[in-house]
Formats: C-alpha cells, structure tokens, sequence
C-alpha cells in the first residue's frame, strides 16, 4: 500500500511519519506541496510541524496548497487522511473536520508524553486499537486546544466522532478533552498527539502509535477483500 | 498606495487565553477595574496603486478565507486610503 | 547621500575618520593605513573595525587558544581542526560529525526571547555550513538568583526563545543546563549548542576556490540589523536628517532558517557548491574576506546587487549587517542555474553578488564606484593580536583558605538532619526538576533522539540501518573554576566526559564556549589563562582533541566580573544506541554499586552554595581515574553487565540516587560504610564517580573487572519496590532507604522536586 | 464602562517575518500589488467605570511595558468612551 506523506515548507515530522509508514509495512511516498499529483497514493499523511512557520495561524497558509486540492477530493470520495498536529491543524483549516485549534492555554509549548483513550474504532486510522484502549505517546504543540462551538461538540460526541480524549492531564486547555476527532465516513481522522513518535521502543515512550499506520494497512486489506 | 487594516479578533464566545492572562498581568500592575482583555491581530497590508472593486472583493474574501478564521474569529476591513 | 570612494581616499588621505567611535585604537586604525598605503574608505573602516573586534578576531584570547593546537593529542578522528566554523570527526562507517558550542549571552539581556533565538539560528548555520544535516541542539544556560526580579524578565524569555526556534527548525533539544548564581544576575549566560552529521564526502569548506566562480548570497533580505556601532559612518555620509533608525535587536525567523537548511543540504547534495560560509557576526564582511582569504585570494563584490529589506541602508550597512537566516556559497558558473532553481523551489532569495578572481585583493563596487580594496587576509586573519596583562588575584589565597570545614559551616548529623539536607537539595532551583524548561523543548522531532534531560548526555541515532550514533554533554561548575580556574576548567571536562562515558559512548572530541567578564581586568585574564590551561592539558591527557568553540567576554557588571564559566562540551560515539545506558534502574534485586572513591570534598559544592558560602578548594581532578572509569562504564555497556548508569555531581551520592529513583519510580534500599562519615559520604561532591546498577547475574564478572582494573566499586544498596510498609506507609508506596539514617518517599520527593521551577517562573 | 484599544506593530525597522508569510500567501491567492504587510497584535479592554487621568497614566505606561515591549515594538493607545 502506498502511503502519501506531505511536505509543506516547514513540515518538520515528515520523515518520522515516512518511518512510521515503513515500520507498519507500507510503502512511503514523498508529496510535495507545489504538486497537485497525488502519484497514485491510497492513502496520506499531513505531518506535524509548522508549516510556512505558523505565523498566521496554525495550517491556514498551507490549506491553499496545490496539494491540498487534491487531497480534499480524493477524501471527499473515500481515501483514507490522517492529520498529525500540524495536519489535524490544516484538516479544520481546510473545512475536512469541524472545529479549530487554538492557543494552549497555559499559553507555553509543550512536549509530553501524553496518555490518551482510544473511543472510535471505527476509523481507517484506528481499527486496530480496542475500544476504550489506553495508550501513551508524545504531544509536543503550542496551539493543540481544540475548539467548536457547543452544537458540534455534542454533534462529535453524539455521533461517536471522537476518536481519542486525553487522560490524567488535559495538556491544552481542549474542549471535552479532545485529542482526536474523525469525519462522519470514517477515512479522515485528526489527532494533536504524535503516534509516529511513539512507533520503536528506543526512540519513543511506547510503541502504541504504531497501530494508526498498521490500521490504514488493515483497512486497505478488508477493501480488497471486500470488492 | 492604499492602506488596508484588518482586525481579527476571537469571536466573543471563545475562550482567550492570552487575553485572560494579560487582564490578570494588568490588575496585577495596578490597572483597577478591568472586566475583560480581549487579544486579536492586525493586519496592516500597503498596496501600491489605488484600491479598487477587484482588489477590495478579493481583499474581503481573504480576510474571511485567510487572515481569519470564520469558525473562530471576527474581522473588521478598514481601507484607508493614501496619497 | 555622498559615498567613499577608494579615488576619494587617495585625494583626500587627512579626511578625519570615526575610527575611536567604531573601536579601534589609534594603533590599530594605523595599521589599516599602513597596510593600504592610504587612509581607509569609510566601508573598509567599517569592514576593518568590525573584524577586528573581540568578538570575530579573538584578539585577547588567541594567544592562549593556541594550547588547544599545540598540545592537540594525538588522534586520526579529526577531519576538520579548529579555525574553520566547526570541528568536524570521523564516527566510523563514513560518517562524520561536527558540533559546536557559542555564546549570545549579551543580545539575551537585552531582549531575552530573540536573542535567544538568534543564538540557536546561529550554530545551527555554522554547523550546516559545514555541510552537515543538524541533527540537534542543546542549551547551557545561566541566570542570576532564582527568585530575583530580573531573572523573572530574563529566564522565560530565553526559555520561549531557544523552544521557539528550535521547535519550529525541527531540532530536537536532546540537553543542557540551567544553573543560578548570583554573579550572572545582569549577566545571563546563554551559549547553544548544535551536532550534525554527513557522510565524509560531504565536508565542505569556506573557501573561494576555482577564478571565475561565483559568489552568491541566498536566504533572508539584508536589513539593518546589529550595525549598532557603524551608525556612526553613515551619518557622515547622509544628509542633514541622518540615517534612518536602526534596530538594536534581531530578530529571528526559524521558517526562513528551515528553508535555508533544505535548500543548503539540496545545492550540497547535487554537488552544485565549491565553497560555503555562513553569515554570522560581521555578515558580508565577515564572509566574503574569510572566503576569500581561504581560497584564492581574490573576489570582487558587486554589493547594490544585495537584496535589501531596508532601502535606505548604506553600503557601510549592508557590509555590516548581522541579518540573520543568510548564507553564503561559491558556485561554478555551469552551475548557477540549477542552485537558483533549488533555492527557488525551497523559496529562498538568491542572487550573484560577485566572482571569484586572481587579484589577491577583496574588491567591492557600490553602482559602478570601487569603495573597497584590501588585502583580504588582513581583515579576516591578520587582525591585531594582544598579550594582556594577567596576574593571580591577591585574594586567591583567603579564598581558598575558607574551606567548607565542619568548624566553618555546621554540619548536619542526626538522621533527620541529613534527611533535611537532601530535602532542601532537591529543592533548591540548581538541583530541582528542570521539566518546566525542558516540556517546552521538542525533543521527539526527526525521531531519533534516544536520550534527553534528565538523562546524564543527550544520544541521537545517526544511522538507522546499524545503530550507530553519538552522545554529547554540556558541564561546567563556575563556583569551582572561581576557588581554582584550572582545576574548574579540568573538572567541567571530567564532568562532561563522564556524563558522555555514563550512556555508554567513547568520548572523541571537546568543544568549548569560554565565558569570562573583562580581559582588560588582568585578574579575569588570569582566570581566562589558566582555564585555558587547565582546559588543554586535560584534553591532552583524556587523548581527545577540542574541535572548536567560542570566547565570551566582557560578561560583567562594574567591576564584578561572572564566575569564570568555562563550559565544555564532550561528545561520544556509540556503535549501536540499543546499548545505550539510561538512569533508571530496573527491577527489584538490583544492585547498586559507588565507583571511585568519596572525599571530604565541599568547596564550590551545591551544600555549600545553599549555605551562602564560596571558598577552599574545589574537589581534586584526577584525569587518568576518570580515564579508568569510563573505560569501565563503556565496557559494562557493551558487554551488557549494565542496567543504569549515572554520574556522581552535584548535590553527591545522595542527589544521584534520588535522581535515578525518580527516573524509575522503584524503591530502593542503602546502606552506608561502616567507617563512613554520613555527611560526607552522601553529600561530597568528589569527581571520579559514578553509580551503576548490575543484574545480579552481572555482578561478579562485573567487579572482578573493576578489580582487575584497579578501580572501586562498592556494593551500597539494592532495588527495593516492597520498603514501603516498613517505612510506615502503605505497602505500595516507594521509598528510598538510606540504611536507619533517614527514609524519603518517593512520589512526595518527586513533588518537591517538580514543583519548584513552576513555582518560580509558571 | 470605558474601552481601550492599544495596538501594538513591530517597528518599522524590525523584521517581521509573519507580516512575510502573510505577504507571500496574499500574492499566490490572487491579491495583486502587495507592498508590504505588517503583522501586529491587538489588545480591546474593558474597564469598569470612567476613564480617568489616573487609570490613563497606568494604562499608558503598561502598554508600553507590559503590552509592547519597547526595544522592537511600538503601539498606540485609543480610548472609546462607551455607554
Ligand atoms: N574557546 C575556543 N576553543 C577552541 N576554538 C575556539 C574557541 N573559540 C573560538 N574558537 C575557534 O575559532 C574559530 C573562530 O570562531 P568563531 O568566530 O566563533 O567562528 P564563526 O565565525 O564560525 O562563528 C572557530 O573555528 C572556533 O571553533
Ligand atoms: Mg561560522
């Protein structure tokens, strides 16, 4: 399975996503922003970073990418996105998930390892955790505190789109604790937390968020089966 | 040259961290009675030439598509024109 | 706006000149005539005035930086030595890595936030400039007193600022220091740290080689940032309104820096560059006669061509300026298209500024007039030289007379003293948790940090397919360079090294970042000279070379001068990160072990600091034990005898055995020498010592090889989760046990230990 | 209730680098003629009661020391008497 990972001028997660694709067992490809050719891609990834620095607001430069055109189109029609921090940002930008994020509200970055409770696993990014599983990976953002207005909020709640919540701390001030959230379709998912940190035992605090890669591969896998 | 201010502010009913903490910095310094702090952003855009109907719709929709975000914020357009 | 020209120099040789305002000295401001045969243009005075500075010309310190040359071990890991804009080592399999350490401690006074962030875009470029991919920073750092208002200003600015650069680049920040001390109070001491790596055929040097290649300036705008001093120049030359303001401040943009790395490692990578230099302090200057001296001799400069973010900077400015997020590269004419193109596609500005020749002079042209032409190694390298005066401060002797001794300072007795004194260590801000700081690092970005704080050297991967990658620590301990800056300086790079053996690499190479107040004061030369000393004599002993680093003078308020602060950075190699060695000991039936012997050794220690006392003599230094240790260390690691590893410092065994506890959350029981002394044994500070932790299966190979070696190790505790209900709390609780003496509960201690930055700064 | 608005712009002379990013999305997003843009931050607040010469001297020395920081920023001060 050929997983897309975007660069935009200042992604800086890129290649860790790229590994994380790899140590699931899927192929990496490298997308680059100024291109609208997904090159044949089943699936991508919006890394983490600050893309075109952050400096307007988190995502909101690179939502006018050339890529990106192509990338809600294709989501529009089933291919399965994942947005790490940065990506979660631009996905809202973009309008391909509800709500924004905002400032954290102790107002200071930071990195953490932070634990989570997966709630929906009825997402191409998530079918391979158990409902209600614990698990621990890095957050490291200065704008992770998810808003939306009280209707979307108990629309999200209601309809089971929250994918994961925070546990023990909320790291950003977000509304309801949440830390991910997916589209009603299930193939795009957001999450403010980074799994592709926390994907090989030495260079991150757990190996738990190598099920969101592994996940897209099953999901690929029913579909072949499927059609 | 023209001269463009846009102001975008968190709509009323977001919580805004950064103007909780300054309202607090405030009080603290000594400024009495301050019932809230709001923080927002400024724009100041210069253009060369004069504004004109193709410029301010393309400016009005970037403020609302770009500079702000619609699913928080609030803006405010000001042209102030130039010699 | 009336511009000096070279013709205008020759026909008007007595014009008065600015030289005194832009800090020359009357002899330096001949030399410069003597050297041209005429008086200056004001662009080369300017040119001249900035390079000769204390700051790019090491005019004090030359003379004694010297050693790290002449008594350079002998070793076949350098590539690259010192003088270029980093020291470059071979760490086996092709690859190769430069790290290096510098200072911008003033321009962090000033504006805390961007001077810090300018001091990381800063190393990082040098690092880059090396061809290297920067792989990771770190951050020494120094304030003054933790609760004084000023420190309040200066600290979270810093913090925010070296987080905010780096996290934007995508540097991990794999370690650093935070100390406080009442000296830096006015002087905060911010020197940054990068490492980055390539393999050996990517080397690159600043030199102009090949006539008839290019010289092209690409990344941010020119502006008239840091020309504080050259203002001065330009107002002769404008109009009656004088010049337009200048800033005082740079500031940083970690986006633009990020282009420059991606575009920098792309042009390299295509093999489109002959020569490459960064811009730092002295900007075009700095870098076209350092180039330019380093290669064939000759350029020429067409300097309105510089893209300006300032339209009314003069071309004394633009020759000036300290922009941040530029660099500089020498190309092939054949080549210049597809390097325009990479930038392009990275978005980063480029142009020609000029052309490689044979004149053996630096020419530059400002629209068609010649404003300069030197001899561009008389700028970049032939820079004055001065031996200053030094002599040992009369006060030495009363300072080192005042020892720490029991008559001079109560000692704590009782167990419930002692358990007093290590709770009042924990919470003291040079020993607290340094979290607060450290979560607003990244240090997960590019995913291959293996080790960060707390642990003793940060340890990234550098080779994913076998493993092999590197540690790197940052030490000095300023109260003991102050009782006896030789053996301050000697105990910084033991304290560095052993950090670095603790992990498991073998040290290879030392950089340093020298911060002393004024080397006019003939006592801080002193200090200077014999940290110099100390600093080359015990790299000569360990065999590992210093690769570069940095001088920061000047560090001072009136006439107090900081403590002498020489940090040192050490870094190591390890083959395969998988065996690194972490603090955190493992499960119950551990056991710990004291390598190196324990002293009755308090002066300059972090007790006596908490006491308000400074004096006696610092612990002793004893290089070829700290040899024999990390041998020890790197040979547990290797041969697997080793589950944790943490150096002895500050604050002593009793400091190191929390530190390894709160890492791990598992209890564990102690007991104390029958002969020992208490006090002494948890608190003193002695170098030479680490604490390990075996597997019970390791034990005997692992102390017959100590003993075989002739190093000791002492069998003091061992891990213990089931203490709790002994100790009178409930059966789960962990608790460190130090033999009936006194007994901490784990999780209340790491409270204490946690919440006291918070407290100060949150 | 007395509103106060101080807005607070890098100085001239200081980089900018938002101010950059935001110049370069407008051109690629069809604004055509961008000179320059300035990024700057807006601070509303509110205060119980009337503005007065006391409220206004703390008001216009924390701008200048708590709101912008005097050694890269500048800002301006409005008072809007409000109902
Ligand atoms: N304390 C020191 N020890 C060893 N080398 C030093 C020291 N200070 C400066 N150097 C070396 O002198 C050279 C010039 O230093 P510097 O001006 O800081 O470099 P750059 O111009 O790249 O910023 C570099 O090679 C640097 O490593
Ligand atoms: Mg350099």
């Amino acid at each position: 399975m050929r997983i897309g990972v975007v660069t935009f001028p200042g992604s800086l997660d890129d290649r860790d996503a790229a590994r994380a694709v790899r140590l699931a067992g899927g192929e990496a490809v490298a997308l680059w922003h100024g291109d609208s050719d997904l090159s044949a891609v089943d699936a991508v990834v919006l890394p983490g970073g600050f893309s075109y620095g952050d400096y307007l607001r988190c995502g909101a430069i690179a939502r006018f990418a050339p890529v990106m055109s192509s990338i809600v189109s294709r989501a529009e029609g089933g291919m399965p996105v994942l947005g790490i921090c940065n990506g979660f940002q631009i996905l809202c930008e973009s309008h391909l998930l509800p709500g924004a994020l905002t400032r954290n509200d102790h107002l200071h970055f930071i990195c953490r390892d932070q634990r989570l409770v997966i709630e929906s696993t009825d997402s191409d990014w998530t079918r391979d955790f158990e409902p209600g599983q614990e698990i621990v990976v890095p957050l490291k953002n200065g704008e992770g505190g998810y808003v939306a207005d009280e209707q979307t909020l108990d629309q999200l709640e209601g309809d089971g789109l929250v994918i994961a919540r925070y546990l023990e701390v909320n790291p950003n001030g977000s509304r309801r604790d949440i830390a991910g959230i997916r589209n009603a379709r299930g193939n795009v998912v957001g999450l403010m937390p980074h799994p592709e940190h926390a994907v090989e035992a030495l260079t991150g605090p757990t190996t738990d968020g190598l099920a969101f890669f592994t996940s897209v591969l099953t999901t690929a896998l029913t579909s072949v089966v499927n059609a | 040259m023209a001269r463009v201010v846009v102001d975008v502010m968190l709509k009323p009913e977001i919580l805004d961290p950064q103007g909780r903490a300054v309202q607090g910095a405030l009080g603290r310094l000594g400024l009495t009675g301050v019932a809230d702090v709001r923080q927002g952003k400024q724009f100041v855009i210069t253009l060369d030439g004069a504004m004109d109907a193709d410029r301010a719709a393309v400016l009005e929709r970037l403020a609302g598509e770009l500079l702000s975000n619609p699913v928080i914020e609030d803006f405010t357009l000001t042209v102030q024109e130039d010699s | 706006m009336s511009i000096d020209t070279v013709g205008n120099a020759e026909r008007n040789p007595d014009q008065p000149q600015p030289f005194a305002e832009l800090g020359l000295k009357p002899d330096e401001y001949q030399r410069i005539r003597d050297i041209l045969g005429r008086r200056p243009t004001s662009s080369e005075l300017a040119m001249y005035s900035v390079m000769w500075s204390e700051h790019c010309s090491y005019k004090s310190s030359k003379v004694h930086l010297r050693q790290f040359g002449d008594k350079k071990p002998e070793t076949d890991t350098l590539l690259v030595g010192i003088g270029e804009n980093a020291g470059v080592v071979d760490i086996g399999a092709g690859w190769a890595v430069t790290f290096k350490v510098e200072s911008h401690n003033h321009p962090s006074f000033v504006e805390p936030y961007q001077g810090a962030a300018t001091g990381v875009g800063g190393i990082v470029r040098d690092i880059l400039s090396m061809g290297a991919r920067p792989l990771a920073v770190m951050d020494p750092l120094r304030f003054g007193p933790a609760d004084a208002a000023d420190t309040k200003r200066v600290l979270p600015g810093i913090v925010a600022g070296v987080g905010g650069y780096g996290n934007c680049l995508g540097l991990p920040n794999i370690g650093g220091e935070i100390v406080f001390d009442e000296s830096y109070a006015g002087n905060p001491l911010v020197n940054a740290l990068c490492v980055g790596a390539m393999r050996h055929e990517d080397i690159h040097l600043a030199s102009a080689k090949g006539v008839g290649n290019l010289v092209v300036l690409y990344g941010a705008r020119t502006g008239g940032d840091g020309i504080g001093g050259v203002s001065v120049l330009a107002s002769e030359t404008f109009d009656a309104d004088g010049p337009a303001k200048r800033p005082s401040v740079q500031v940083g943009d970690p986006f633009m820096e990020k282009l420059l790395i991606e575009a920098t490692l792309e042009v390299l990578h295509a093999g489109l560059v002959e020569g490459i230099q960064d811009l730092g302090g002295a900007g075009i200057s700095c870098a076209t006669s350092e180039l330019a001296s380093n290669g064939e001799g000759g350029m020429h400069v067409w300097l309105d061509r510089v893209l300006l973010r300032d339209p009314t900077l003069s071309p004394e400015e633009i020759l000036m300026s300290e922009s941040q997020e530029r660099m500089c590269a020498i190309v092939e004419p054949a080549k210049i298209d597809d390097f325009l193109a990479l930038c392009k596609k990275w978005e980063v500005e480029a142009v020609v500024i000029g052309e490689v020749n044979a004149s053996g002079r630096l020419t530059v042209e400002w629209h068609g007039e010649e404003i300069v032409n030197v001899p561009p190694r008389t700028v970049a390298h032939e820079g004055p030289v001065y031996e200053r005066p030094y002599h040992r401060p009369e006060w030495m002797d009363a300072l080192q007379a005042d020892a720490p001794t029991a008559d001079r300072i109560t000692r704590p007795v009782t167990g419930a003293q002692l358990q007093e004194t290590l709770l009042d260590l924990i919470a003291s801000p040079n020993l607290a948790s340094k979290a607060w700081v450290t979560s607003q690092y990244d240090r997960y970005v590019l995913g291959n940090t293996v080790l960060a704080q707390p642990e003793d050297s940060g340890m990234v991967r550098i080779d994913e397919e076998t493993g092999l990658g590197v540690a790197i620590s940052t030490d000095c301990n300023g109260r003991f360079a102050k009782l006896d800056p030789y053996t301050g300086a000697q105990l910084a790079l033991a304290e560095s090294y052993r950090n670095v053996s603790a992990t498991g690499a073998v040290p290879l190479a030392v950089t340093n970042c020298l911060n002393f107040g004024s080397p006019e004061d003939p006592e801080v030369m002193w200090q200077f000279s014999e940290a110099v000393r100390g600093l080359a004599d015990g790299c000569l002993q360990l065999g590992i070379p210093v690769t570069g680093g940095n001088v920061s003078f000047y560090n001072q308020t009136g006439d107090t001068p900081i403590l002498p602060t020489p940090v040192v950075g050490v870094l190591g190699v390890i083959d395969d990160v998988d065996r690194r060695t972490p603090i955190a000991w493992g499960p119950d039936g551990e056991l710990i072990y004291v390598l190196g012997d324990t002293r009755d050794e308090f002066g300059g220690s972090e007790w006596a600091h908490r006491k308000g006392h400074l004096g006696g003599m610092p612990p002793l230094v004893d290089l070829d034990r700290e040899r024999l240790l990390s041998e020890v260390l790197v040979a547990g690691s290797r041969d697997g005898m080793l589950t944790a590893a943490h150096d002895v410092s500050d604050g002593g065994i009793a400091m190191t055995l929390v530190e390894m506890a709160l890492r791990s959350g598992v209890g564990a029981r102690m007991w104390l020498p029958d002969d020992a002394d208490p006090f002494v044994y948890l608190f003193a500070e002695s170098a030479g010592r680490a604490i390990v932790v075996i597997p019970r299966s390791e034990e005997m190979r692992f102390t017959e090889m100590c003993a075989a070696r002739g190093l000791p190790a002492f069998r003091v505790g061992v891990v213990d989760s089931g203490l709790g209900a002994d100790a009178g709390f409930d059966a789960a609780t962990q608790v460190l046990q130090f033999g009936d003496l006194f007994t901490v509960h784990i999780e209340e201690v790491r409270a204490l230990h946690e919440s006291v930055l918070p407290a100060l700064f949150g």
